[in-house]
């Protein structure tokens, strides 16, 4: 789907979302009137410090607000802006604050929710959609923590090779289906029904704590990370 | 009637057509091409200069880029094959014939196109026999070198790498033949007169130093335990008993061990002063901390290393220097000194076989040798006497009179048992037979021949060839140290341990070493960083070692 | 032997220092106890497809232990297995100790050495990131004071870089390197033009540990030994920071502020000029006291708006 | 990946109270090697993953000469192999026996 499809299906009573160097900003309002504030990316734009900074600006101002209203974060991405400027800057701490704030956000009574429509991979990815309390996703997303010809040059398998193995396992190969399975994305919205629906039963779902090493468990994209955390929080709990 | 001096005429007409595109000696850049073309004759001896250490790039550039139309049939007299317009050379059909000495970097390259026969070859020296032949029947015609400076009269100034350059300009200068220097830059006054500027002909101008490989920097950070091991075995199996204090050592991290372990274990040996204290070696970065501690007196260089010049020229007590102040290198001087002053070479090796022949190639690879074959190698003719000659003399043959009796020089091989990839150092069969067989030499290109091997030192322990008395013993004492390859494990157990009762063979445990105290905390510095600050600042290494 | 004993240079490198030896001489002695340890034999279920060994910890100790006689958390991943990459089991153990912290109010230390997502199980690993981060920075709203120090062969790459911007306080030695993307993925998308990556002085002054320290990318420097990081630990803990709005709102600003001064630089070296500090080119050379002296009161320091 | 297992007689009982010992990483020519006092007393069994295949007679030939020399009675060893050389193997068996040797942490 395309944003502007989007955001008509998500607030057919209207929006004032603007798209400006691949960075979304703005809000939309629900049938019963309820504010959404939406912040984004766009265009498959490749996350550097300025994005970065400019996001986690306007997502500490919403932090700030004690309205409670929650944020959407739709994403198309690529990865991280690769670039020997953006390293030199400190990329990692532009990235980890706009991670923060959204965490922040959330704390302070703003649900967090991903919508990932496009594209997203690796640092941007953690950053953006992997950092809400919730994350769904479009059909036609893709998410690619790492491309196959990048993995193929470093694991020396080829590429069908790879694509064999790829059919064994979600483990690592890219695309929507093999991440929901680890977990990552709590659901698929339908775009043939109204997303303002879909978005609004998810609210009405309680936020609880992260379950997606649980999610990942169920779906048997990831057989032992959530037994894995849970040991080690009861070993490390049992003592006092 | 005939002419006497034919050589000096055609001289002066390369020197006539040359200067055409000259100001006085100096050649632009940009010429260099319709220079070469002026002054060179199809079937020419060219010595281009280049050896492990520095390269004259610019021209070796140059020479492959004339026509071979025009120029022809050359035939390479030179150190190194090393830069890829070393061979571009032959595939244009420029050059056909070559008689050279090391080509570790184009080892693969260079093994494909003798195969193919694009190479004619004469044959693979050591640096010390291709200098010897410059004087006898390999003089060159034309001569291609490299230095830091010119003045106008052509005097030259090499720098610390001076390396090769008066050994290819004596043989050429001095017998009608034509020397061509590439420098960086001319100056009104060379800092120094390495080579003096009636013996060059002409000078160009690169605008840029020529190329120097860090070839003698081991990282302290890749040392391992095992290699560790072998140093600690060395130096109280070798060093201490026999005395050794001249000395050279190859350039492989189990040497770079030794020299790291000197101011620590050899500490605890009590050996300082006594072992180690003059060396025919290149700076090498690992002996800082030794040298620093007050082991060492004085050290000749066959060349210079990357980094090393201001701590060089900082040490003027220990290295030979100029009036500059910087290193004078100079290998023939250097490889002479470690063939005849020397009582030990240590270095390690890709192969030995069961008679202690040893090889760096394999079937496919052809490095060549550079000068390991001198430094290990006992010379045999009449020498002066020292004790480690001696004592290893009287081991080899303990039943002639002493006072006819040869010593021998100390030629060991260090190594662990397997190497990268779990590759055995020990083989039934040399590839160097292989590589012979395909290309038709007369010779396997072996490094050290086995009848001068003195000592094998592994992890396992230390092999004295020097008291073996038969093939037999000579075989089971190399495969009772050959650990868990194959040659080892087809050792005679019995006969073995009955070699290990004669001290044949001595295992860590026999020399009071336990392989557990083989620790990296033993070395005197565990990174590059280490040695720069060992230096106080003046060691400067290049990027590619660098982890700050 | 006791001869050599004496001889040996007993300072611990962190740099050359396993995992386990790093732990072992960072908190008191003897006090680790670890969860989840080897001979539980939880080794990753992914890495037999590619024909690859695995290793008993999956590459990473968790435990509790003392430091300086306070009860804390730690964490070590060891950067030669894997290059110390986040694989599911990896990650996870992570993910639990951070969950425990905030349950148990224990501060934690998190000896990092990755190069990020551990492309033969990258979605677990990648989530596993993303899961370590929300229970880091819950611990820390909790206010529990994490610890990164880095220094390691490995640096702290990819998602390991936002991890350790997330932790309260950064130690680091010049060695350590702290990024997102490597040089060699830089080269490879971008050409060797952007990013040279054998050109290993100038990956270090760009992604180092000096350097990340002269722009606030961490807090304190030290020198390469396992008693330095243990010292500078205790330190830190001693001087806690909070994480709450007006952090963010501090990181928020200081990082514009580092656009605004540093945006238009090329190289690092025009960073620390513009930082005032002069001269800069034997920077990276000195040792770690003549650094800090020299880079004293110039440095863009993060003062807890982290 | 290779598996071997080798159950060895072991004449001398490993010292010591840990009852754990780990060493080493897996790496490209290293490994790791855990001991745990769980073997019957009297042997020592070996549990090894290598990724380097067709070498179990060279791993026999260094295991029987580590029984034979050091103390490695009642030890269960954990193998994880990164391709490591023989007198790497040798090296890490005898630092495992060493620290499993010393006393309980």
């Amino acid at each position: 789907m395309e944003l502007d499809d989007i955001l008509a299906s998500l607030f057919p009573a209207g929006h004032e979302v603007r798209v400006a160097h691949g960075r979304i900003a703005g809000h939309g309002v629900l049938r019963d009137g309820r504010r959404i504030h939406v912040v984004g990316l766009a265009d498959g734009i490749a996350l550097g410090v300025e994005d970065a900074a400019s996001l986690a600006a306007q997502v500490l101002a919403i932090a700030r607000q004690t309205d409670a209203a929650p944020i959407l974060m739709p994403i198309d991405s690529s990865s991280q802006r690769m670039s020997r400027r953006d390293e030199l800057l400190g990329l990692n701490e532009y990235l980890a604050h706009l991670a923060k704030s959204l965490l922040l956000a959330e704390q302070a009574g703003h649900r967090t929710i991903g919508l990932l429509y496009g594209g997203s991979a690796a640092g941007a990815f953690i950053a953006t959609a992997l950092a809400t309390g919730t994350l769904v996703a479009l059909p036609g997303a893709h998410p690619e923590v790492m491309d196959l010809p990048s993995m193929a040059r470093v694991t020396k398998l080829s590429l069908d090779v790879l694509r064999e193995k790829a059919k064994a396992t979600p483990v690592f190969a890219p695309g929507l289906d093999n991440l929901a399975r680890t977990g990552a994305v709590h659901a698929t919205w339908d775009p043939a029904q109204p997303l303002t629906a879909q978005l609004e039963a998810l609210l009405a779902e309680p936020a609880g704590d992260d379950a997606r090493d649980l999610l990942g468990q169920q779906r048997q994209g990831r057989p032992k990370a959530a037994a894995i955390a849970a040991r080690v929080v009861h070993e490390a709990t049992r003592g006092g | 009637m005939k002419a006497w001096a034919t050589q000096k005429a055609t001289r002066a007409a390369r020197i006539e057509a040359g200067s055409r595109y000259a100001r006085g000696k100096a050649v632009a850049a940009a010429d260099l091409p319709r220079f070469l073309d002026a002054v060179l004759r199809p079937g020419d001896r060219v010595c281009l200069e280049g050896d492990n250490q520095k390269q004259a790039d610019l021209l070796a550039t140059a020479l492959a880029d004339v026509d071979p139309a025009k120029i022809h049939d050359l035939h390479m007299v030179q150190s190194g094959v090393v830069l890829p317009a070393h061979l571009d050379i032959f595939e244009k059909g420029i050059a056909r014939r070559l008689d050279y000495s090391y080509s570790g970097p184009q080892a693969a390259r260079i093994a494909r196109m003798l195969f193919s026969g694009q190479i004619e070859l004469g044959a693979v020296h050591t640096y010390l026999e291709l200098f010897a032949r410059y004087f006898v029947d390999l003089t060159p015609n034309v001569a291609l070198i490299a230095a830091v400076s010119a003045d106008v009269a052509g005097n030259l100034y090499t720098g610390p790498n001076t390396e090769d350059t008066p050994t290819i300009v004596e043989a050429t200068s001095f017998k009608g033949g034509l020397v061509i220097a590439q420098v960086k830059e001319i100056v009104d006054q060379v800092p120094r007169v390495d080579i003096p500027g009636d013996q060059v002909h002409f000078v160009v101008e690169a605008g840029k130093p020529f190329y120097v490989e860090p070839l003698f920097t081991r990282d302290p950070a890749a040392i391992t335990e095992t290699q560790i091991l072998t140093a600690m075995l060395a130096i109280k199996g070798l060093y201490a008993p026999y005395g050794v204090r001249r000395l050279n050592h190859g350039i492989g991290f189990n040497t770079a061990a030794i020299e790291l372990l000197l101011p620590t274990y050899g500490e605890t040996l009590g050996l300082k002063g006594k072992v180690c204290t003059h060396w025919a070696l290149n700076p090498h970065p690992t002996l800082i901390p030794a040298i620093e501690a007050g082991w060492v007196e004085q050290i000749h260089c066959f060349g210079s290393e990357v980094g090393m010049e201001d701590y060089i020229a900082a040490r003027s007590d220990i290295f030979f220097t100029g009036l500059d102040g910087s290193l004078r290198s100079n290998r023939a001087f250097c490889q002479t000194a470690g063939l005849y002053a020397c009582d030990m070479f240590i270095g390690s090796t890709l192969q030995i076989d069961l008679a202690g022949h040893s090889s760096t190639v394999t079937a496919s690879r052809m490095a060549g040798f550079g000068g390991a074959p001198n430094m290990g190698s006992d010379p045999r003719g009449r020498r002066h006497s020292s004790e480690p000659w001696l004592k290893a003399g009287a081991e080899a043959d303990p039943d002639t009179h002493p006072h006819l009796r040869r010593g021998r020089k100390l030629v060991v091989q260090i190594g662990e048992t397997f190497g990268d990839q779990n590759v055995p150092l020990f083989v039934e069969r040399l590839e160097a037979l292989t590589l012979a067989e395909k290309l038709d030499l007369d010779l396997a290109p072996v490094m050290i021949y086995g009848d001068d091997v003195t000592h094998i030192v592994t992890e396992e322990g230390i092999a004295n060839l020097l008291l073996c008395r038969d093939r037999d013993e000579r075989e089971q004492a190399i495969r009772g140290i050959a650990g868990y390859t194959d040659i080892g494990r087809g050792r005679d157990r019995k006969m073995v341990e009955r070699l290990r009762e004669r001290g044949v063979i001595r295992r860590p445990e026999d020399l009071g070493i336990d392989p557990l105290d083989a620790d990296r905390r033993l070395l005197a510095a565990r990174s590059i960083k280490d040695l720069m600050l060992a230096s106080g600042g003046l060691y400067r290494p290049p990027s590619r070692f660098r982890n700050w | 032997m006791s001869v050599i004993s004496a001889l040996r240079n007993e300072t611990t490198s962190w740099y050359e220092a396993s995992a386990r030896q790093r732990i072992d001489a960072l908190v008191d002695r003897g006090s680790l106890t670890e969860f989840v340890g080897p001979a539980a034999r939880e080794t990753s279920p992914h890495l037999a497809i590619f024909g690859l060994p695995t290793q008993l910890d999956d590459g990473i100790v968790v435990g509790e232990a003392a430091l300086d006689g306070r009860a804390v958390l730690v964490a070590a991943q060891e950067g030669r297995f894997m290059g110390g990459a986040f694989g599911e089991v990896h990650g996870a153990k992570l993910v639990g100790l951070l969950r425990a912290a905030r349950a148990t109010r224990r501060d934690v230390l998190i000896c990092f050495d990755t190069g990020g997502v551990r492309l033969q199980e990258a979605n677990a690993g990648e989530l596993a990131i993303a899961e370590i981060i929300r229970a880091l920075v819950l611990a820390r709203l909790a206010g529990v004071q994490v610890v990164g120090l880095i220094g390691g062969r490995a640096g702290c790459y990819g998602g390991g870089g936002l991890i350790a911007a997330c932790c309260s306080t950064l130690i680091v030695t010049e060695q350590g390197r702290i990024s997102v993307t490597g040089p060699e993925v830089i080269e490879t998308n971008k050409g060797v033009e952007e990013f040279d990556s054998k050109d290993r002085a100038f990956v270090w002054r760009t992604m180092g540990g000096k350097h990340r320290y002269l722009i606030g990318g961490a807090d304190r420097l030290v020198a390469d030994s396992a008693a330095a990081f243990r010292a500078a630990a205790i330190g830190a803990l001693s001087s806690p920071t909070v994480l709450d709005a007006g952090t963010l709102d501090a990181e928020q600003a200081r990082l514009e502020r580092r656009l605004a001064r540093f945006g238009t630089a090329e190289d690092a070296t025009e960073i620390w000029s513009a930082l005032g500090i002069d001269p800069v080119d034997d920077l990276p050379a000195l040792d770690e006291s003549s650094f800090l002296a020299r880079a004293g009161g110039k440095r863009e320091s993060a003062d807890g708006a982290r | 990946m290779e598996r071997l297992t080798f159950t060895l007689a072991a004449a001398k009982q490993a010292g010591g109270l840990r009852q754990q010992a780990i060493i080493g990483v897996v790496a490209s020519g290293n490994l790791e090697v855990m001991l745990e006092r769980s073997a019957p007393s009297g042997t020592c069994t070996f549990e090894i993953e290598t990724a380097a295949h067709g070498f179990g007679a060279v791993w026999e030939a260094v295991l029987n000469d580590f029984v034979a020399r050091r103390a490695a009675g009642g030890l269960r060893i954990t193998i994880n192999d990164g391709g490591a050389r023989p007198d790497t193997v040798a090296l890490r068996l005898a630092q495992g026996v060493r620290l499993i040797e010393g006393d309980e942490a």
